[in-house]
């Protein structure tokens, strides 16, 4: 045992827990009010079970996706001085800030078979998107990367540049100097960054309704199952949230802890 | 392997503006005072920072030329350097740090691993190669910096400070263990040191930079015999005083004259060691030719001597044994004379 | 607070129009009446100058999750009976429910009707078409029509949106060749598509239901608006919206 | 002209373009849909006003209820080892991945006249949450603040805690130390942190319209009137999500550039 | 104002076990090698880490103390501290960073910011009063760091090498600086250096630490006149050597006697000086009662002398003028005679 160590102040601990409690108690509410009774055959439903493994894949993939285009987009943000800037800045952050719904009509009047995009999509390769497992992993990405890139491009500027100078006079090129010496510096931030958009496309549900549709096997996810059980059964759909929250609980707990816990 | 510098570059409130050239095989000391530029003037050379203009380069391969629009990456020089504050890479053990520099320059990992603990056991780090920097006290870290940069074998070494943070009985081994490697290495090695004696034990030649401008540049023995600046004179911690020369009297700018042995004309630099400086509680008789009354302004012990520092006209620091304070009563404010033989003032044209 | 000041004033619910009105009531709708409500409200207000009304539009299910939360909402008036028969089961009602507007499905194709769509039995030859999803009133409908008709489409060449409107953009948006919406929807998408009528015989109709929720602080004047919504004024504004009445 | 400074290399910029044009397009295309003619007239109705000033008000001081909320329960997660710790943390993370319109469900569970607190908060202070800008704002709220914490916790635990305990040995109690360094040195996350929450409160619609209900003038923000619109005249409503967009791109590029722009 | 430290703690690799007491108006050096433990024990009595068992107290004012769970917070602490790496604030400018432990003690924003700016002024950085940690040098940001501990005029002062980045101009100053400062200074002060010239010009007493426990203490005098172990005597730059007494002989552990003028029985430290060691071309003749053969194993240029290390029985170091490496043809293996008188030869009991 150290002497040692201070207690934080009880103001403190009283705010920051009506903040926990304001989380708890509605989550308490909707245990509650879930169906549990049913819970297992409704679970076990093909339906439920494919919507779940649906948006599993489409979640994982959209977080995927967002570290592999986010990287180097927050990377650009936080380290190259180049003129508009702070407007792309501000264009990645405008998901964020979109009604879900109306980024699915902007993603439709893109990427739909009549869209900017999508048409030569259709007429060269023959890709359509709405109504595909593609498109909703493709909508999901839109609400996702957002959050990606502006946690990562805060801790890219929070970082010592020094390291990364010693790093390229050892002789490391630009990609070694990222891989090897900004990546696990920031790897705190790439952790946030990922656990946030895996769970922002793990819950995305107006976009993926609106551009990719909701085919039960193919573009259904368990939040666009849950809205529709929600008007004839809400018991059941607020069991088959709670199943949603505790899958993300045990992937987002366990995620950080393995990567957070140490530090 | 010569290493030319020509550049002219704006730092912060500094106008930093050096040539000089390091040949193969030859460490050149860069010492000056903090703020002067050293630090900027190494990560010029690293290619961590630009020039406004002037060129850098090793032999005949340019680094960076400001009039072609030349600038070689950091990483594609041949450079090491060992960076004033370490810059240990926290997530990566000592070993792997170490390792850092031969993975990047496509060694295998096994052979990095091999080259990387042999030099850490240079540094007598051995029993912490699988430590992480936080782990390590400063003067650990400062090693293991040490060994990285000398790991990759480069063809320029860059060392800010590289025995700073050391204490006194590693520094000393450290310093043989740095001379031994810089003599066996044949390119051009730019050291950064405030210490004279790391210059005096490891280079051949000394830069002066002050205020981004180089002052005074020479062989050791020529700074030594011959300062140019105030600063380069304290710290050799010898007296230089400024002055006018005629024949054998220089009359100083701040008040007084010296008489010298050789006779000097014109603008002139007067050099008098603290050692020469002898202390008189009566005037004095004898063959001293200069004697002059003085005020003791403080006292600094400097291990079994002490360092008297006197105003007077010249204003002098005489090094006097301990025993010598006592039988003289020197306490702030005593009066006293000292005397210096003309043939131990030495007088050069500024 | 605000319904103080109406609070007073006599309750007749006999003669609506023979004593002043006056008091704050809202009506939670679903979100397909927010035209249709809206006119009858600005309407009604005329006559009753006191009386202050606030729209709440929603999903039926939202709502009535809601009233079941206790909200303080005067007047529902769903897009299908299920909701309703919840709250009615719960005994959250004032009276029991009454259907004041009725809607039918149509079909609806790509301006100009390129496949030459006629009727029910012409969807099975289409890559895909566009339907409600099945929990939502208009897709159990549509599905009860083509069941009635015996027309079977294969679950991938069905999309379902998550609403009518889903549904229509699917079609105008060119991503589906034809969908099944209500008549309401197809004038409110006017020429973006082309309307293909379903027979009487083979079409389903939603029942549009209306009631007073229990525990109202001005009961008259909801009871009044009730009323309204089912008189001559307001079934001009239903039937110009496309609806049909019971 | 300083000779140095290196270009990004061309993939890298590739990549970022690609991610950079995901968004301009649907963006783009949106812009192209929309119904510019009738747009001045659209705004300049008092109902459109009416909803962006409620936006404007309910996500700003939900902004504000997230840094007053989050940055306690931030600290708290990043600083202080209790038990229980990552499953606050999970708890906090839950409302991300948790459907808009389950978490509304959920909000009426806990908050509504009939919910666990809400019964109380009736009885007690005839507080009537649903049906009123402080429920918008308190839904608002839910969704918003695990942006904030998340965002903050990554800067608490990357920055380098010795300065504060060069702050304290200089006489500083815990509460100055919080104030003039912790905070100064993670201000960049904190701004990121609330232009997240703030921007997610802004386009927040399903546990808004579920818990707080959807009526002109006190609980009608632009999303909601967007969906609304949706449903009879799709063009105004796109035309009223750019005018929601062009606002927030306002302030989200105004505010980073004066707080980040120095960095 | 007596601190007084008592204390036991694991620190990493290091059981760092303690005691010692630091009285009013008193200046302690404490000096050790690097990983010693000095940066550790100063974040004991700082109140940044806390101890496993013993007692840290100032007068009768407990700071911490295991046995009654007592710790007192940091920010109560009479105590300043200059950090090993300075810590400045980066967000503040120099007249903040001094001027905030002022502010964080409750003094007024203009009482703050003029005090703050006298100790600017007094650090030799005025000029940069409004400059961000970020643009000053090394050695500018340690001053700032000085400036700022001593700002709050603390009871304890805590200085974790506060000279080792001044470079030697600069750093002579900043002593001479410092130590007017901690005459006037009525607290108790702790000091860690690795320079021994540090402790000599500042320091009253010394404390050695190595290894986290304490192998010598004393006053200055008494340590630099009887060192205890080879870290203190390599840091000193003398030779010691550890046998076996018997009247005016010593037979060293490492093979070989030594002469020594004052008898001496049992277990014994033998000092010699390198000045006091003489070399010989050929077996020398004379009253030196000490000679022996020897190889030279290494040359280190230390301004205008040269030490050259030896080895032999015993192996040791000897000092010579640069012109006798000349005339006795001194290089790396040459076979040389050393003597040394017994009078030189100072025997002390381990
Ligand atoms: N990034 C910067 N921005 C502005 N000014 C700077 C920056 N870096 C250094 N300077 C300034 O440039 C000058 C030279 O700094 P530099 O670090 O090269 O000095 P130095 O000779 O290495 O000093 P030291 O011996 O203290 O390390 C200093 O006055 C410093 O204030
Ligand atoms: N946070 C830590 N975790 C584990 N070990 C540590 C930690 N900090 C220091 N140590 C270890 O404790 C020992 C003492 O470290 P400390 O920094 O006190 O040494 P020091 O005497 O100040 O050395 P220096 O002169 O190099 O600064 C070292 O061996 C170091 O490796
Ligand atoms: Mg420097
Ligand atoms: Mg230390």
């Amino acid at each position: 045992m150290t002497s040692g160590g201070r207690r934080p102040s009880i103001v403190l601990i009283a705010v920051a827990s009506v903040a926990v409690l304001f989380f708890a108690v509605p989550l308490a509410g909707l245990a509650r009010r879930a169906a549990w009774g049913s819970l297992a055959d409704d679970l076990t439903s093909s339906e439920a079970m494919e919507a779940m493994r649906l948006s599993l894949v489409c979640s994982t993939s959209a977080a995927a996706l967002s570290i592999a285009f986010g990287l180097p987009l927050a990377w650009l943000l936080a380290r190259v001085e180049f003129p508009g800037r702070s407007l792309v800045r501000g264009l990645v952050l405008l998901p964020l800030v979109l009604p879900p719904v109306v980024g699915g009509v902007a993603l439709l009047s893109a990427f739909s078979r009549r869209g900017l995009v999508g048409s030569h999509l259709y007429d060269w390769f023959g890709l359509q998107l709405t109504f595909s497992t593609t498109g909703t992993i493709l909508a999901e990405t839109f609400v996702a990367l957002p959050f990606f890139v502006v946690t990562v491009e805060a801790g890219l500027r929070s970082m010592d540049r020094r390291y990364e100078e010693a790093a390229s006079s050892l002789g490391a090129r630009p990609f070694t100097v990222f891989r090897r010496v900004t990546l696990p510096l920031i790897l705190p931030t790439v952790v946030a960054g990922t656990v946030l958009s895996w769970a922002r496309a793990l819950g995305e549900f107006g976009a993926t309704i609106t551009f990719a549709g909701n085919i039960a096997g193919r573009t259904q996810t368990l939040p666009l199952a849950v809205y529709l059980e929600l008007e004839s059964r809400p018991d059941v759909a607020v069991a088959l949230s709670l199943v949603l929250l505790a899958v993300s609980l045990v992937v987002i707990v366990g995620l950080r802890e393995r990567w957070l816990g140490a530090s | 392997m010569t290493l030319t510098v020509s550049c002219r570059t704006v730092v912060g409130p500094l106008d930093l503006d050096v040539s000089f050239e390091v040949a193969r095989g030859e460490v050149v000391a860069l010492i000056g005072p903090n703020g002067a530029g050293k630090t900027s003037l190494l990560r010029v050379v690293a290619g961590l920072r630009g020039v406004e203009e002037g060129r850098v380069s090793l032999d005949g391969d340019v680094l960076v030329d400001s009039s072609e629009g030349m600038f070689v990456a950091p990483e594609a020089r041949p450079v090491g350097t060992v960076f004033q504050d370490y810059l240990l890479f926290p997530h990566l053990s000592v070993l792997e740090n170490v390792a850092f520099g031969l993975r990047s320059r496509g060694i295998g990992r096994r052979e990095a691993r091999t080259i990387a603990s042999a030099w850490i056991e240079r540094v007598g780090l051995a029993s912490y190669a699988a430590a992480k920097p936080t782990e390590l006290s400063g003067g650990q870290s400062q090693r293991v910096a040490l060994a990285r940069a000398l790991a990759v074998d480069p063809d320029v070494l860059l060392l800010d400070e590289p025995l700073a943070a050391l204490d006194a009985a590693t520094r000393a081994a450290t310093r043989r263990d740095l001379r031994s490697h810089l003599e066996r290495f044949d390119g051009a090695t730019l050291l950064v040191t405030h210490d004279p004696l790391d210059a005096l034990a490891l280079a051949d030649r000394v830069v002066v930079l002050e205020a981004g401008q180089v002052t005074q540049a020479g062989t050791i023995g020529e700074v030594v015999a011959r300062p140019r600046t105030p600063y380069v004179a304290e710290l050799l911690g010898v007296n230089l005083l400024r002055g006018e020369g005629s024949g054998h009297e220089v009359r100083l700018d701040g008040g007084g004259t010296v008489a010298v042995a050789d006779p000097v004309e014109g603008p002139a630099l007067v050099l008098i060691r603290p050692r020469s400086v002898t202390l008189h509680h009566d005037r004095p008789e004898g063959s001293a030719r200069n004697r002059w009354r003085s005020t003791v302004d403080s006292l600094d012990l400097m291990g079994d001597r002490v360092r008297v520092r006197l105003s007077g006209e010249p204003c002098v620091v005489a090094e006097v044994t301990t025993g010598a304070v006592g039988e003289l009563g020197l306490v702030e404010g005593a009066e006293v004379w000292a005397t210096v033989k003309a043939t131990d003032v030495t007088a050069y044209p500024s | 607070s605000k319904d103080s000041d109406g609070g007073a004033a006599p309750a007749t619910t006999a003669a609506s129009s023979s004593a002043p009105l006056s008091g704050k009531i809202t009506v939670s709708a679903a979100a397909s009446l927010t035209e249709v409500f809206t006119g009858i409200r600005d309407r009604f207000v005329t006559m009753h100058p006191d009386v202050k009304i606030d729209l709440n539009f929603g999903s039926s299910g939202a709502l009535a999750a809601q009233i079941e939360g206790g909200a303080p909402a005067d007047v529902v008036a769903f897009a299908n009976t299920d909701s309703m028969d919840r709250l009615s089961s719960a005994h959250l009602l004032d009276g029991s429910p009454t259907v004041f507007a009725r809607n039918r499905l149509v079909i609806v194709t790509k301006p100009g009707n390129p496949h030459k769509v006629k009727g029910l039995a012409d969807l099975a030859d289409l890559d895909f078409v566009a339907l409600c999803v099945d929990t939502a009133p208009c897709g159990q409908y549509a599905e009860q029509a083509l069941g009635d008709a015996h027309i079977e489409l294969s679950t991938d060449r069905i999309h379902r949106g998550d609403d009518v409107r889903a549904t229509l953009a699917a079609v105008s948006q060119g991503d589906a060749d034809a969908g099944i919406v209500y008549a309401t929807d197809a004038v409110v998408a006017g020429d973006q598509v082309d309307t293909v009528e379903i027979p009487e015989a083979d079409n389903v109709i939603a029942d549009y239901p209306i009631a007073v929720v229990k525990g109202t602080s001005h009961r008259d004047v909801a009871r009044d608006f009730v009323k309204f919504v089912q008189s001559d004024a307001g079934d001009i504004v239903l039937q110009k919206a496309g609806f049909v009445l019971p």
